[in-house]
């Protein structure tokens, strides 16, 4: 199963195991449900934002294993990071799985960059990333939850 | 004659394709069926002989077109064994038969408080159209549950049908539980309290011999692309008398009599529901399909089926960790959801891909029968005429495989 | 680069056909374009290498088919210089297309009293979904008629667009006249008073470069089948603000975001439009006529299409008995209606076929534009890239002789 | 041309040029329009049934020369003749016109035969046949006009 372990990198299979920051937080800024119409898999991802910086995201929801490594990851990087920085890293990330190459700044998230080979799941993969996107919209926009589908906001690579 | 699966194969010039570097098994054919070699050759040697727009022109190309889309709509009347191929309207799939049927019948025939009758087992193609229906006409839909042997729960059914009931449509074999539906005696549940009777047939037409005269059917659809016709193109049958009285549904050339600028009178059926150039190669595809589905004998091709399912649920049950779903019995054919503990159906999916092994995984377009089962999703494998019980064992294989791989991810 | 038709000639398989002993001349691409091998040798390669259904699977097939589909809807938003594919929707045919804009906007936007503006030239596709629409929701038709070139009088359209017009709806190149619209100068008018404006570019699309944001288009139709590309797929574009806020037309699978038994919510464009299993293979061969055209060039093809209008309409204008219609200058195209005198238009078609050359005879999808024009009928001759003066020259001879043939029949 | 000389035959020609019973009738029991929605050709028939005979018949209407041709063809047969005859006669006209050959009691009109061969046209040569049958349809049923469409009571050869 050479080509698998390219895309379940061991980081990979332990985050899904082990995802970090599940659950719900409280207080939160804003609570966005992400869901992947295809498979009916649903994220809520919770982030708390003050004076521009995340200070705390979270999630719950049910999804396949490269769906719950990138949200765990995905919310370890952003912790702690300014609204400008996590917007850059939604689009490197988004670049990355597309199959453009992985920025430097992407840290640990390489190991989701063989998931770009496997198109069926660019979405499993992409799901937390939209969410993200669309709840510091809904940040922005002042409101505190929404709900976002991860074939919205395509880039023609759906 | 019993189906030759191994033999078969041979007639899909895909099924010679590796995936990853291995030999692609494609157990997806639910989802959508490969093409035998005779389709394509129809397909192209119509576009490099005879294709021509129908109906319309006065020249030798357009006459011969049109009588290749002509003879395709009496070849699904055969097919069919409907009474004549009158009534026998192509359109895009399935999903736009029961769509016809909602606008052309629906949107006259319904009014408020009137009852839409459904299972929890239809196809998405099978509700929507309905919701939709139901939502402008002040209509309420009754949704009949699986009985604990997860067929449809036939007193619950029958329960549900009322003096109101002005509908009721459901499937004739499950696109996800792989059972067929008692549909003759749910036509005499429907007809006793004068409702139409609609039968989706999208995944009865590649399997079983249908005869929508003995079914008691209304209306049955079923798509081509399940058959191993070309994409973009299906059929809908609806009994004479009934679909000579509906108005038009899409607007346009050929379905009409006289237009003015501001008004138009329309044609007879069955051109009054074909508005525009429609799929013509798509139909010389269509004929090809069913001929050769014909020839191999649908009673043989059920037959495989259902001995392919039994050694499916067979293997699969043995294995430790593996959920099976749908019932088991002589109406059961080969269509296999099943769920492997602790790891995600689209994990197992990609696991099974990376061995060569095609299978769907996700809700199938089935959610209320997903909620209904207990689950989000599922992993399905799916027979056709050409599937083996090699292809089965390695599916088995890998399945082995994936537990090894994935270990408990939740 | 001009286009070299006779080197084209090659391109399509068909065109090497006999008919009644003689070589085909085929001069019908107006009701229906023929196939150039690449798009053949396309399609035929996709169902033997990638064939799946789409946006469904975990397999590698099926993520091949959606690449191919998805890059099929890029390709269509690039030929139509749309902003974006997102707003790109498959469907049968034009008149589809037309269709779903009745639905999904008409049935919500139109109100009693309300004015939809259509022109005598309009395609019976670009007129019937319109009355069908009219006539449900209570609106107004207004027909803006011909001036005394035979080009839509701006006038009395300018006249007849007013503050209830809610849609202005016209054809880009007539296929009776063969002249150009002035769309750009029409989207204003009807943009002035807040007016939804659709193209009809059915056969705009074979001949000439489009782009939608240039011409004003809220809406833009077209028909692959006239394009070079298999029958049954087309494509609507419609600006994408508007399109966000349209509701479903049909629903079934693809269409969702969640389904209850009884109620469900919708994706987002352009999967909200696309219900059931889509033209998969249709689409992937819609690609190669547009690269096809393209890597010819359409500014050359309606350089070629112009050139062969002018030589036709010179050519028939020196016969005696033959009337043309139509009008000339550099907005007129390669689509030639005629009549000989005392002959019936059917009986010249015939005698036209019986050497080989396929025209069109009858009202061509235009009744109006025939009541216009004072006939009931004509014949048709059209022109694409594959067209020589040859062609038209065998085109001339077969009409002398079928003067001689027939002498004065009423 | 030696196809359309199996087409039009110098009878068809000779009768499309002028053709017998045009014109209206007065009085008449059944008149009758029939439409070709493929090219808006149309004919009206008159007829006039008295004890279960068409005493006369006349049609009048624009289309082409087989369509005129036919026409004025069948009135010719149908003057005179009882009404189950001319059931007969349509049913056999019909078959020969849909290749299935020549009854001898079509009599003259098997000069129409050619037509079947030439698929395009076949609606023009039926049309008149449509139309009386429709118009005995509609004269037993005791109505005095109606329309009908070449298109309908089609036989699978459309
Ligand atoms: C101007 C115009 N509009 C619409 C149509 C309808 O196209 P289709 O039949 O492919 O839907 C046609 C073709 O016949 C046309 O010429
Ligand atoms: C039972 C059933 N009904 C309807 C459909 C819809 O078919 P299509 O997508 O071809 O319209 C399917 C296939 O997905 C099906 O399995």
């Amino acid at each position: 199963m050479g080509f698998l372990d390219q895309i379940y990198r061991d980081a990979v299979l332990e985050h899904a195991r082990s995802p970090r920051n599940r659950g719900a937080l409280d207080p939160y800024s804003v609570k966005q449900e992400g869901i992947n119409p295809s498979c009916g898999d649903e994220l809520v991802l919770y982030l708390l934002v003050r004076d521009g910086v995340v200070e705390d995201a979270r999630f719950a929801g049910h999804g396949c294993a490269i769906s719950q490594a990138s949200a765990s990851m995905m919310t370890q990087a952003v912790k702690g990071r300014a609204i400008a920085e996590v917007e850059t890293l939604i689009a490197h990330f988004k670049a990355m799985i597309h199959g453009k190459g992985a920025d430097p700044s992407l840290g640990d998230l390489v190991v989701l960059e063989g998931i770009s080979k496997l198109h069926a799941r660019v979405k499993c993969a992409t799901l937390a990333w939209v969410t993200l996107d669309a709840a510091l919209a809904a940040e922005a926009a002042g409101q505190r939850a929404g709900q976002v589908s991860v074939d919205e906001g395509s880039d023609g690579s759906a | 004659m019993a189906i030759d699966a191994a033999a078969r194969r041979g007639d899909f010039p895909i099924l010679s394709r590796r995936v990853h570097d291995a030999p692609l098994v494609y157990l997806d054919s639910a989802a959508s069926a490969q093409k035998p070699e005779r389709v394509l050759a129809a397909v192209d040697a119509f576009y490099r002989g005879h294709y021509a727009n129908v109906h319309r022109g006065a020249h030798t190309l357009s006459a011969e077109a049109t009588a290749h889309y002509e003879a395709a709509r009496v070849r699904v009347a055969r097919f069919l064994n409907a009474p004549s191929e009158r009534s026998v309207v192509f359109v895009r799939n399935a999903t736009e038969g029961i769509n016809l049927v909602a606008h052309a019948w629906g949107r006259q025939a319904l009014h408020a408080g009137d009852e839409i009758v459904l299972t929890v087992a239809e196809h998405h193609a099978n509700l929507v159209p309905w919701h939709l229906l139901a939502a402008e006409r002040g209509a309420v839909i009754r949704g009949v549950p699986l009985g604990s042997d997860q067929r449809v729960d036939m007193e619950a059914l029958a329960a549900a049908i009322g003096p109101r009931t002005k509908l009721v449509a459901t499937f004739h074999l499950s696109n996800v539980l792989g059972v067929v539906n008692p549909v003759a005696r749910i036509a005499e549940l429907a007809h006793a309290v004068g409702a139409l009777f609609l039968v989706d047939g999208a995944q009865a037409a590649p399997h079983l011999p249908i005869d929508v005269q003995a079914l008691g059917a209304d209306a049955y659809v079923f798509s081509g692309h399940k058959v191993g016709a070309p994409s973009g193109i299906g059929a809908l049958w609806v009994r004479e008398p009934l679909l000579r009285d509906w108005p038009p549904f899409l607007g346009g050339g050929e379905m009409i009599r006289t237009v003015e600028v501001d008004r138009s009178t329309y044609a007879d059926i069955p051109m009054r529901f074909e508005a525009g150039t429609p799929a013509i190669a798509e139909a010389v595809g269509l004929h090809a399909a069913l001929d050769y589905l014909d020839d191999l004998g649908l009673a043989a091709i059920w037959d495989h089926d259902r001995a392919l399912a039994r050694y499916a649920i067979g293997r699969l049950r043995a294995l430790d960790g593996v959920t099976l779903y749908g019932p088991e019995g002589d109406d059961r054919g080969g269509i296999v959801p099943f769920n492997v503990a602790d790891v995600h159906p689209h994990d197992v999916a990609s696991a099974l891909d990376a061995r060569g092994v095609a299978v769907r995984a996700g809700h199938h377009c089935a959610q209320p029968l997903m909620r209904a089962l207990g689950v989000r999703s599922t992993v399905r494998a799916s027979f056709w005429l050409h599937t083996t019980r090699a292809d089965i064992d390695l599916l088995v294989e890998a399945i082995e495989e994936v537990r090894d791989f994935f270990g408990a991810v939740a």
